[in-house]
């Protein structure tokens, strides 16, 4: 039994299908995201591939501050999602809230409504940032598994 | 005689209780008062006579007592006129403009939801720009208004 | 018995089609990719996707009758492998042939259509009901240019099975040049079979999220992500025995070689045209497919009758 | 076939951006459709009255992460009218370089989306490979792919040295080469012509009275270009021609954007050649003194306006910002009816909307009969709410999740 | 309905197939970020004189001056919340605060974002984030 779990594992490492969605944030961070796609990144050399719907998605990539009315729509598409699932927050306004703290329709970042698994910071975080961050968060996962 | 003076001159021939209030700050830049009551006739005048055929926004501000609002009018050579009225804040509602200007719709269904101005003749649509859950009667962009007034409401 | 076991299950059968499916994925991603100028992925890619969703957990949806929405899938593979036991692989003689088994396969490969389409009709939700609705107007529009550009070969060789299509060709060399038109209207409406760009109307992922397939994940999913690749991997072989019959009286290992050449080469035409055109609308697909697709499979036709009276005489 | 009513977003592979549209279908065609945004309003006209000067600056920057230099810019000719400041020539000349750096690497973006939204991603991959290249320019000269931050109060923060501008002209023409494949493509290749004519049609008459800006509008036959009717920075002192086009639909759109490339590419190697020596910017006073200004630029979808209202103090007393896509989006609902479900990525893209400019919405326009639709009918059909029907019920959860 | 001649693309998309392609190969080779790129902010405490200008003047709140006795101060930068944007390092009028090019700071729990740069971490060198 040891032996299948290790190769799900490993092919649930070498295949996470992404999702994005964008709660509220000024679109660079999902340029960004989008351009990580583009033929200078190329996020498909890792198995990456972005999905449209939920279903068929491993990792919610979400950028922005949560607005209070992307707060219930982040809550919902996070149900949706298959387990395993992880959230990775690009940008700083996914970590904290960033430069629209404060703001009155604005929230602190995506961990104050769902747990979030990896924080890129930057404004906007560059494709290579973007890439390492997805990187780290496959390492440690990996080694979860080998524990 | 620049077309700004041109114009200035025009509406104080026009209208004898705007003189004193039209301001020329600098090129292309025209700033008038016009009293309440008598805004739609200049609104009329400005529109068609002197050709301003753009509404670019309507600016909301909260001056104390009463709401003022400015009408960015511009015209094809770049010149824009800001007309504006000034009206209290429990006082009469002012009539909508998207006879002249379609698009004024959106500018003026934003007033109304972060200032809480009263705009009648104005068609029944979605709420813009505040979400749906936002409680009744919390106008954001007033002076007296901050987050924490709406964060201890929701703690009710 | 033993080796019939042993051909179904093993050769031309399940466990040669799954990894040719998967090694024909990874070779039209890679292509697709290295046209766009990018890297691509790695060679393991869809065994690790395959994988990966068997691991995940599979949502079937409330409303959805649970019966149809896990056996649609199912269906689906089990028709497309199917069709290719009947398909004459390098040999003239395929595993099973009787007279007719061009319908046969034919109809084998539609099932995949109606598949998506009861699997999106059951999913109830509003996308995968306008994608089944989308791929069923879609079948209409590919299907008679398809049907009429295979059967012109088959007329002329005055015959309803793929072997003995496959025999007459081998006699006379020259006559399969006059179906090349017929073999670029399947190419071409073989786009629509595989719901490939051009026609990807169905699953137009900026349209309908991603159209039949919306509400499937995990296990369900990774089954008909399988069954297309199959289903590319048999229609490849299935245009490359009627359209592309040279070379089969060769010996085993050279003659399997070139089979192969034969199916990567129909594979390599197929992604060049996915990265070489946008997605059509359906009315502007049907009005393509109806007005120049079957009006010039019906010319093939005719002209095959034609050489057949020829010939003939 | 009945009516059915599609919600379409808030997430959705198509939209980059929350907005979500409510289409009435019969069969393909849509017959009514709602666009209903606001989820990108974030409160940012309140936060600026908070802040002083300097941090608005920043603020402002990020209302849009594609036209970030456009908002900074416009707001910043607001505040130095206020305070009566001359900002050297050289950074006028700067900031207009920047300000065509930046259209060209928002027209090539739009060309990508405008090809993914339609199917062909061949076209999204390459465009954004070539925008790649202004990028590193932009990273090199301002420090930041985007949100350059190059502005500060009474000018600019950082030179272009004699190097910096060979490199960006050798850029600048390698680009003026790939985009004049692209018109070759966008003239030739039939599957996209196909889906990119008779689509999202805008009578001339319509941009008028709807008010339509930008590339919308000169698509149209509407000549309004803010750098050539109200110059601002170096634009008086640059010669260039306003494009314009006669199809009126999205085809017309993505000609003009192209051919505008072209004309930014002329703009940049002017301003390069005759870039004029001095200082770069001009001690700015923290108090801005009392008044109100309007400033108006040509941002890559349109024009923007802000008007700013200063009281003496070190902070704004009211900032209004009008982003171009909040002009352009009342035409959506027009160009929407009675068109193809298939058409409706392309068409909402083609007025390449930036919804964090402008959270806004439009009416919802009942065409033929009067439908009456129930206020917590509404609230239930709602964005993503198809989810909820199928598999778990969240309404029962949802409250048990801290929102 | 325009039929033309289809595939305009053809040829760039066969060539591009015999070109290397456009991928930067980027966590297994590492290139440089270009020239002049804004980073990781740093700050050291030596040259700090705690005026707080920066405090004041940065737009995200993301930096804290904090007093450690003496005449000696530290900083902690919020990774989470700083925008890079640098006007920190040009309020500061001692010089205080540096703009370097580390942009791999992702963290996977949000308590490591906080940096805190004192007397103590100047001695151990920047440690790859």
């Amino acid at each position: 039994m040891g032996l299948i779990k290790r190769i799900v594992d490993r092919a649930r490492l070498k295949s996470p299908w992404i999702l994005h969605f964008n709660t509220g944030a000024c679109n660079a961070c999902d340029i960004e995201i989008i351009a990580a796609l583009t033929p200078r990144y190329d996020l498909e050399r890792f198995g990456i591939l972005l999905k449209g719907t939920p279903r068929h998605a491993d990792i919610l990539v979400c950028s922005g501050p949560v607005t209070r009315q992307t707060a219930d729509r982040v809550i919902r598409i996070y149900l949706q999602m298959p387990e395993p699932k992880f959230v990775v927050a690009v940008g700083s306004c996914a970590c904290s809230g960033g430069v629209f703290e404060g703001c009155y329709n604005v929230g602190e970042g995506i961990n104050s409504v769902i747990p979030v698994a990896a924080y890129i910071p930057g404004c906007p975080a560059s494709p290579k940032a973007i890439i390492d961050g997805i990187v780290k968060l496959l390492a440690s996962l990996e080694e979860k598994d080998k524990r | 005689m620049s077309t700004e003076e041109k114009i200035q001159q025009e509406l104080l021939k026009r209208f004898s209780f705007l003189d004193g209030k039209v301001r020329l700050q600098r090129a292309k830049r025209l700033f008038a008062d016009v009293p309440l009551d008598d805004f739609a006739a200049v609104l009329e005048y400005a529109s068609r006579e002197l050709r301003f055929p753009i509404l670019l926004t309507i600016t909301g501000l909260d001056e104390g007592e009463d709401l003022g609002f400015i009408y960015h009018l511009a015209r094809e050579d770049g010149v824009t006129l800001n007309l504006k009225i000034n009206v209290k804040k429990d006082g009469p509602s002012i009539r909508t403009v998207t006879a002249y200007f379609p698009g004024a719709e959106i500018y003026e269904r934003e007033l109304v939801d972060l200032l809480g101005a009263r705009i009648e003749g104005l068609r029944e649509g979605e709420r813009y720009p505040l979400p749906d859950g936002w409680p009744q009667g919390q106008y954001p962009l007033r002076k007296d208004w901050n987050a924490k007034a709406l964060k201890d409401k929701e703690a009710e | 018995m033993l080796t019939a076991l042993f051909s179904i299950l093993v050769f031309p059968g399940v466990v040669f089609l799954v990894a040719f499916g998967f090694i024909a994925e990874f070779y039209d991603r890679k292509l697709y990719a290295r046209m766009q100028n990018r890297v691509g992925p790695p060679w393991f890619q869809p065994w690790a996707d395959f994988i990966k969703l068997a691991g995940k957990e599979s949502i079937i949806p409330e409303e959805a009758n649970p019966g149809v929405f896990k056996f649609m899938p199912v269906l689906a593979f089990a028709s497309v492998a199917s069709a290719f036991l009947y398909i004459p692989l390098w040999r003239e003689q395929a595993l099973l042939s009787f007279n007719g088994d061009i319908i046969v396969v034919v109809y084998f490969l539609t099932i995949p259509t109606l598949a998506f389409f009861l699997g999106g009709w059951y999913s109830r939700s509003i996308y995968s009901t306008l994608g089944a609705m989308r791929s069923l107007t879609q079948l209409f529009a590919y299907e008679i240019p398809l049907l009429a550009s295979i059967l012109a070969a088959a007329l002329l060789a005055n015959t309803w099975s793929l072997g003995e299509i496959t025999v007459f060709y081998s006699r006379h060399p020259w006559l399969w040049v006059i179906n090349l038109p017929g073999f670029a209207i399947a190419i071409i409406t073989l786009l629509g079979k595989l719901q490939k760009v051009p026609f990807d109307i169905p699953e137009a992922e900026t349209e309908i999220v991603a159209g039949t397939l919306t509400e499937y994940g995990g296990k369900l999913l990774g089954l008909f992500r399988l069954m297309m690749d199959v289903e590319m991997v048999v229609c490849a072989a299935l245009l490359s025995a009627v359209f592309l019959p040279f070379g089969l009286s060769l010996a085993a290992p050279l003659g399997f070689v070139l089979f192969l050449f034969k199916i990567f080469a129909i594979i390599s035409v197929l992604s060049l045209l996915r990265t070489v055109f946008a997605r059509m609308r359906l009315d502007q697909m049907i009005n393509f497919c109806w007005k120049l697709l079957a009006p010039c499979a019906l010319v093939q036709v005719l002209i095959d009758l034609i050489v057949k009276g020829v010939i003939a005489r | 076939m009945h009516d059915i009513r599609i919600p379409v977003g808030p997430q959705h592979p198509a939209l980059k951006e929350p907005e979500s549209f409510r289409l009435a279908l019969s069969g393909e065609k849509i017959m009514e459709a709602s666009v209903r945004l606001g989820y990108n309003h974030r409160g940012i006209e309140k936060a600026c009255e908070e802040r002083t000067y300097i941090q608005d600056l920043y603020l402002i920057e990020r209302i849009c992460g594609i036209c970030s230099h456009a908002h900074s810019t416009c707001f910043l000719q607001a505040v130095e009218e206020l305070a009566g400041l001359e900002i050297p020539r050289r950074a006028a000349y700067i900031r207009s370089v920047i300000a065509e750096l930046e259209r060209v690497h928002s027209h090539l973006l739009w060309l990508g989306v405008a090809g993914h939204e339609v199917g062909f991603d061949t076209l999204l991959m390459y465009s954004w490979k070539d925008r790649e290249i202004v990028l590193d320019l932009l990273a090199q000269m301002t420090g930041n792919r985007v949100n350059y931050g190059i502005n500060t109060i009474g000018g600019v923060r950082r030179d272009i040295s004699a190097a910096l501008a060979r490199e960006v002209i050798k850029g600048v023409d390698a680009l003026e080469k790939r985009t004049r494949y692209y018109i070759e493509v966008a003239k030739e290749e039939p599957t996209l012509i196909n889906r990119l004519s008779g689509v999202g049609v805008l009578s001339r008459q319509d941009v008028l009275s709807l008010g339509a800006v930008g590339p919308t509008a000169r698509a149209s036959g509407v000549g309004r270009d803010v750098r050539k009717d109200d110059p601002y920075a170096a634009y008086g002192e640059l010669d260039f021609e306003v494009i314009t086009d006669k199809h009126n639909d999205v085809y017309g759109r993505t000609l003009v954007r192209l051919k505008e490339l072209l004309e930014s590419y002329k703009i940049i190697r002017q301003a390069l050649d005759n870039m004029p020596e001095g200082q770069l910017a001009v001690k700015a006073p923290r108090n801005i003194p009392a008044g109100e200004a309007l400033s108006r630029y040509e941002a890559p979808r349109g024009e923007d306006v802000h008007y700013v209202k200063s009281n003496g103090t070190d902070k704004p007393d009211r900032v209004k910002v009008r982003a171009p896509t909040l002009a352009n989006i009342q035409t959506v609902a027009l160009m929407l009816e009675d068109r193809y479900l298939a058409d409706m990525p392309i068409v909402v893209a083609a007025i390449d909307p930036c919804f964090s400019c402008t959270d806004r919405m439009i009416s919802l326009k009942q065409k033929r009969q009067r439908r009456r639709v129930m206020r917590w009918e509404e609230l239930r059909v709602y964005g993503i709410e198809w989810y909820r029907s199928r598999g778990v019920d969240f309404s029962r959860l949802n409250n048990s999740l801290k929102l | 309905m325009r039929f033309g001649r289809p595939g305009k693309m053809i040829r760039q998309v066969l060539d591009s197939l015999i070109k290397r392609p456009a991928t930067t190969r980027y966590p297994f080779v590492k290139s440089a970020a270009p020239e002049g790129v804004r980073g990781q902010i740093i700050f050291h405490p030596d040259k700090c004189i705690g005026c707080r200008m920066c405090m004041r003047d940065c737009p995200a709140g993301a930096i804290t001056i904090r007093d450690t006795g003496n005449k000696k101060f530290e900083a902690e930068i919020d990774l989470g919340k700083c925008l890079f944007c640098g006007q920190c390092v040009d309020s500061c009028i001692k010089k205080a605060l540096e703009v370097t090019k580390g942009f791999e700071l992702a963290q996977l729990d949000s308590a490591k974002l906080k940096v805190v740069f004192n007397a103590e971490t100047q001695k151990r060198p920047p440690q790859e984030t």
